[in-house]
């Protein structure tokens, strides 16, 4: 609108923010059209979105390799089962702890980046962490069922609505990844999103600005444990039954790949990079066996030619597609 | 008048080596102060003493009278010394109003809750900070360039955005490091003209590391000469060059 | 006393090869600041090629060992030249991306043409089982460990004391002053990447005759390869081969003496350990930034 | 505009349950998946991934249908089958099954490998009552108890039947009391295990040393020389094939001279190949789920069916296994007649007595209150160095 630097493109920011809101309201007639399989694809995919966004925070914004976001999917997921199965607690209230839980183990991985870990070591170490979560589940067996799982309650409500199937699990999964990504993004536009992106491009200088480093890490850290966690929950709903095997290596690859496919420090990339690792496994269910071939190859195709992730090809649609860190 | 800065016997040792020892000066509000020196005097290590980026060994620095040593630089800049860096001080991959933004943060009062929730108080308050960054960034005639990464910059206006965002808050006090290495001479003019206004009309205190003893001598009231960590002469421009031991300082290490 | 000794010879020829696989990443982590994530998948490979050459290509063994660390040699010169060169501009998020995607790819590679099948290696000597005393040793033990040792003395000969080990120390310093001198650091890059790759390779041939050949042999060795980098001191070569000999002798340890449960997870447990305790590890320089 | 937005959504919601309440229809369900020509079967299995080496059991069962295709089929009707992968990942299977039941909507589901993925699948499959045949994956909890719409069974022996036969041979050596145990600790290894400490403790056995070896590892010295120190009289083995392997070599290694009796998991001549040494197996003792030896003549017939389809096809201990709940089903779709329908398929399979597949070791016997259809396995160990299959201690079948 009143761009000074002769920006002739197609979209105007202001226009965009209104596709974004129709995107979910569009959404909503998925569920008319979808067969049972589908909508567990888009289920999947919302879980997923959260789950990416939320690794996105870690990875994109505050730029740290840290890979403690399945551990955070898991926590999220057995709190929420946990709650639902021994406590009676109801779902909508799970979720929250499931955020709080997730917030707390998003603490407990910022203290090693506090400690001054970074890069790979970090990585190795929050890799660790994960894994020793996930013995934790196999070996708490009177709690957790070991490898069993963790079967939830049948009866299961969101604010009174029951999530027998997969319709109203779509609903509810739409509206709590919508209200989070938007919360996320009204985060990341923020003084407090442009300090966690300042600390990735350079932290001695950020603190001279009067940032306080050490606690826009932690808030990262936190805010990425709890979007997780909250996935984790909705993921425990979406599959009825928590397993370790569901938190292992594979998937923190899998979260990873989506963060990079999408694009880094991106919320709308976060969202194509859930969409199209979950839709693409479905789509290669027709060449068996050729399952990782494919994955490896999509993703050093991304790397290679477009590093910044698929979100880069609507930049060059419009330049209106780029994140800003603040709000006009 | 009392001094901006008070330092007092600051000394800093890295592993043994002493980096400065026992430095004393002491620093005006409205005042330019050039600190010069050879390479390997001590300059940078200073700032980053003053700073709060490397600790000191022993000494004291004062800030409107309240003790700086100790603190964290994120401290030291709230309470009103902001330095820039000799390089890469910008975050390159966000744009100029970002980096001034960034620089707005301690100002721009909105909380937590009220950011994530979308709340009219923390938006105005955001507003606010970016009319302000975005009217920052048109008196140093960047408004053009306020939505392109800084890294698509010239070196000059990287130098300006930079300038501009430890500006922002109207610090009292400001360390700048180098601030006009690699800009064309027309450029480094223009900077130089920028700084003593901010003093002279804003009555900001600056100490300054430069190199170009031509600037130094025009464009500074007083300076500060460190040789091997030591401060071997402080004084007006006219008094500094005539001054036999920095003759020697400079001549012995060129 | 018999049953200490036992468990640590075991746990050295075990250790011997984490040591080889952490070193292996240790030699391109000091020479590009890149750990490579798929390196699991590259040992896999290594031992695949020469299950290939055996059998399909009929090659005396030997030669084929030979051979498949050659094309893993190969392969990192690629690796480095192809994929991680042309993203060397990005951060380093997209390294470890990078690596474990190609990693990735191996692994699918192999499945799809090997698919279900899991193969025994062909051994390369039956040496039967002799005594030291009352300990047991045995042809893997000591075909793995005199191996491992041999490379080793070759390995450090060549870094402290030849004109070429002090360049590659030159170069791990300082890259800048390397390029002053001459040296061509991206070259110098993708031969260090060829030697970590071919070490691996050579882990994954001692390996594989006794863990079975199947795609997803890497992983678990991976897993302890970094443990053993990060006990050793992360970035420290000597530390890498310590780490390695001590994390092999600590699993058999705790797996005897504590409970064979948690034999599983020492690595991950040595991993916490060490960022509690000392995060440079035993010889490693400070790794930490300040915050 | 929040609110409008949220508004909007529970109007759909609201909408949506109303809308899948009325879709299925009762005749509907009871013919989905069936054509004249074709009854579709949904054929889960980890085709990829690191339990890949299971799917030959699913490749071994969907031989069996396109040799019962090639025959004429049943009825008139083929065999259409719909093989999705698991990859032995939970989400991953969950996802499969959402696929064959709603989106291919085949007749019936027939595989299944990885007990994980079998109990993950259970909440989508399990409600709608579509008939599941588990035809590999040993967790007796998939089909016992019998679920609410009596829709799932189970066409291999389960873990109990095994660990019982496992337990049962053991205390069959005279003498044997004293008994040790070696596992991985996952619930594979507990479906094996458990039922086999159970048995032994009953039979007057005493378990004296349990060890855990996780999968992955590459050597077991630790827990070898545990087990020497124990001097249990029979050591039970809950432990997949590599890991059987290196616990074998190092038994050996370090004179550990005592039976082992291992699981379903492994079989005797792969142990040996991977192995290379008569002397390392020969105190072992493996459950053998059929009625000859892998390679033995009466196992040829199906071998014979199994690479009459996949020429490449090595086969393994796992290669037939499914076939047998194959035949079950064959039969008990032939019993029904041209007028298929999912409830007369499942009267029919629960109709199934005492069915000698001429695979299995065991008799198939559904009922409606008890569908681990397999009772008994058979043991396979060597005997003067020949592999040999056999009921107890001493004893061929």
């Amino acid at each position: 609108m009143e761009k000074k630097n002769g920006n002739t493109s197609l979209i105007t920011s202001n226009q965009l923010r209104w596709f974004y809101y129709l995107v979910p309201v569009a959404a909503l007639i998925i569920p008319f059209v979808a067969n049972e399989y589908l909508l567990w694809i888009v289920n999947a995919i919302l879980v997923y979105t959260l789950v990416t966004v939320g690794f996105n925070i870690i990875i994109g914004n505050l730029g740290q390799l840290a890979f403690a976001n399945t551990a955070f999917f898991g926590i999220g997921a057995y709190t929420s089962a946990i709650l639902m199965v021994y406590g009676g607690v109801p779902y909508t209230l799970s979720i929250l702890m499931s955020a709080i839980v997730g917030g707390l183990a998003g603490f407990l991985a910022s203290v090693t980046a506090l400690r001054g870990i970074r890069l790979y070591y970090l990585a190795i170490i929050t890799l660790a962490f994960g894994e020793l979560m996930r013995w934790v589940y196999l070996h708490g067996d009177d709690v957790t069922k070991g490898s069993d799982g963790l079967r939830i309650p049948d009866d299961i409500f969101f604010l009174g609505i029951p999530l027998d199937s997969e319709v109203p699990k779509f609903f509810v999964f739409l509206l709590l990844a919508v209200l989070l990504v938007k919360a996320t993004s009204n985060l990341m536009r923020s003084r407090i999103g442009r300090a966690i992106v300042a600390i990735r491009e350079n932290e001695a200088t950020t603190a001279s600005l009067g940032i306080h480093t050490a606690r826009y890490i932690v808030l990262a850290f936190v805010w990425s444990g709890s979007v997780v966690g909250v996935a984790g929950a909705m993921f425990a709903v979406l599959t009825e039954r928590v397993l370790p095997e569901a938190f292992g290596l594979t998937e923190v690859i899998i979260h990873f790949g989506m963060v990079l496919v999408g694009g880094t420090g991106s919320i709308v990339g976060s969202v194509i990079g859930a969409i199209t690792l979950t839709t693409l496994p479905e789509y290669f269910r027709q060449f068996p066996g050729m399952d990782e071939l494919f994955f490896g190859i999509i993703i050093v195709l991304v790397l290679l030619f477009l590093p910044k992730g698929i979100v880069s090809l609507l930049w060059r649609i419009s330049p209106a597609f780029k994140e800003r860190y603040y709000r006009d | 008048m009392e001094p901006l800065l008070k330092v007092q016997g600051l000394s800093v040792n890295f592993s043994g080596l002493k980096a400065l020892s026992d430095v004393t000066f002491d620093s005006f509000a409205g005042e330019v102060r050039a600190v010069i020196g050879p390479n390997g005097a001590g300059k940078t290590t200073l700032f980053n003493a003053i700073s709060g980026y490397v600790p000191s060994t022993a000494g004291q620095i004062f800030f409107k009278g309240e003790p700086l040593h100790g603190l964290a630089p994120h401290d030291i800049s709230v309470k009103g010394v902001r330095r820039t860096f000799q390089t890469g001080g910008l975050f390159p991959e966000m744009s100029a109003l970002e980096n001034v933004l960034a620089g707005l943060h301690v100002q721009i009062e909105s909380g937590f809750f009220g950011i994530v929730l979308g709340l009219a108080e923390a938006r105005e308050a955001e507003r606010e900070g970016i009319l302000r960054a975005k009217r920052l960034l048109d008196l140093m005639d960047l408004g053009a360039a306020a939505e392109q990464p800084v890294k698509d910059l010239s070196g000059g206006q990287q130098r300006m955005v930079e300038i501009v965002r430890t500006l922002a808050t109207e610090p009292p006090l400001l360390l700048l490091d180098e601030p006009v290495v690699g800009l064309s001479p027309p450029m480094r003019d223009r900077m130089m003209d920028i700084i003593r206004r901010l003093a002279g009309e804003e009555g900001i205190g600056i100490m300054l590391i430069e190199h170009v003893i031509d600037l130094v001598m025009s464009g500074s009231d007083t300076i500060v000469v460190l040789s091997s960590g030591e401060l071997i002469a402080e004084g007006t421009p006219e008094e500094v060059r005539q001054n036999r031991e920095v003759l020697e300082a400079y001549l012995g290490h060129a | 006393m018999d049953i200490f000794l036992q468990l640590t010879l075991s746990g050295l020829s075990q250790g011997a090869i984490f040591a080889l696989i952490a070193l292996s990443l240790t030699v391109v982590y000091r020479a590009t600041t890149i750990v490579n994530f798929g390196h699991g998948d590259f040992v896999m490979a290594g031992a695949f090629f020469v299950y290939v050459l055996v059998i399909y290509v009929e090659l005396p063994y030997v030669f084929a060992a030979i051979s498949a660390v050659l094309i893993m040699l190969g392969m990192g010169l690629g690796v480095s030249r192809g994929f991680i060169d042309p993203i060397k501009a990005g951060p380093h998020i997209g390294f470890a991306m990078m690596s474990i995607s190609l990693g990735y790819v191996l692994r699918g590679g192999a499945r799809f043409l090997w698919g279900r099948e899991v193969f025994p290696m062909p051994r390369v000597f039956d040496i039967e089982p002799f005594f030291i005393g009352n300990l047991v040793v045995t042809g893997d033990v000591l075909f793995i460990s005199a191996i491992v040792a041999v490379f080793l003395l070759i390995f450090f000969f060549i870094f402290y004391r030849t004109t070429t080990g002090v360049i590659i120390q030159a170069v791990y310093q300082s890259e800048r002053g390397a390029t002053l001198i001459g040296v061509n650091v991206r070259a110098f890059h993708q031969s260090m990447w060829g030697v970590g790759l071919a070490m691996g390779a050579l882990a994954g041939i001692l390996i594989a005759p006794i863990s079975l050949l199947h795609p997803d042999l890497g992983a678990t060795f991976l897993i302890r390869g970094f443990a053993a980098m990060t006990l050793g001191g992360f970035g420290s070569l000597g530390g890498a081969v310590v780490g390695g000999l001590l994390l092999g002798v600590a699993e058999q340890l705790f797996g005897f003496y504590i409970n064979s449960s948690l034999q599983d997870i020492t690595a991950y447990l040595i991993i916490v350990a060490v960022l509690v305790i000392r995060p440079a590890g035993l010889f490693g320089r400070t790794v930490t930034v300040r915050v | 505009m929040k609110s409008f937005l949220i508004k909007c959504m529970f109007g759909a919601m609201a909408l949506g349950v109303l809308l899948i309440g009325n879709t299925v229809k009762a005749e509907d369900w009871e013919t989905t998946g069936l054509t004249d020509k074709a009854i579709k079967v949904g054929v889960m299995g980890p085709f990829t991934g690191n339990a890949s080496s299971y799917s030959k059991t699913q490749i071994g069962l969907m031989a069996y249908f396109k040799h019962i295709n090639d025959q004429g089929g049943i009825h008139g009707r083929k065999f259409e089958m719909f093989p999705e992968d698991t990859a032995c990942a939970p989400a991953k299977g969950i996802a499969a099954a959402k696929k064959l039941v709603h989106q291919d909507k085949v007749f019936y589901l027939h595989g299944n490998s990885c007990s994980a993925v079998a109990m993950a699948v259970k909440p989508t499959v399990s409600p709608t009552g579509i008939p599941w045949i588990i035809a590999h994956a040993v967790n007796p909890k998939i089909t016992m108890p019998v679920n609410e719409k009596k829709s799932i069974y189970h066409g291999v022996p389960a873990g109990p039947a095994y660990g019982s036969t496992m337990g049962e041979f053991v205390m069959s050596k005279p003498g044997a009391k004293r008994i040790a145990m070696i596992t991985h600790t996952n619930d594979w290894a507990k479906a094996y295990c458990d039922p086999a400490i159970k048995v032994i403790k009953a039979t007057g056995g005493e378990i004296v040393l349990e060890q855990a070896l996780e999968r992955g590892q590459t050597d077991a010295t630790a827990q070898v020389l545990k087990l020497k120190g124990a001097k249990p009289d029979f050591i039970l083995g809950c432990l997949y094939e590599a890991e059987t392997v290196i616990f074998l070599r190092d038994a050996k290694k370090y004179g550990l001279r005592i039976p082992v009796m291992g699981t379903a998991g492994t079989d005797l001549e792969n142990t040996l190949e991977r192995l290379g040494d008569k002397d390392a197996v020969k105190d072992y003792y493996v459950l053998h789920a059929f009625v000859d030896k892998v390679d033995g003549p009466k196992m040829k017939k199906w071998n014979d069916i199994i690479l009459k389809y996949n020429p490449d096809e090595t086969i393994t201990g796992f290669s037939a296994v499914s076939m047998a709940s194959g035949v079950a089903a064959v039969k008990a779709l032939q019993n029904v007649g041209p007028d298929l329908t999912r409830s007369k398929f499942i009267a029919e399979l629960d109709k199934i007595k005492g069915l000698s597949t001429g695979i299995l070791a065991c008799d198939i016997t559904w009922s409606a209150t008890d569908r681990h259809g397999c009772k008994k396995s058979a043991v396979a160990g060597f005997v003067d160095g020949n592999p040999t299959v056999l009921s107890s201690w001493g004893k061929p079948w």
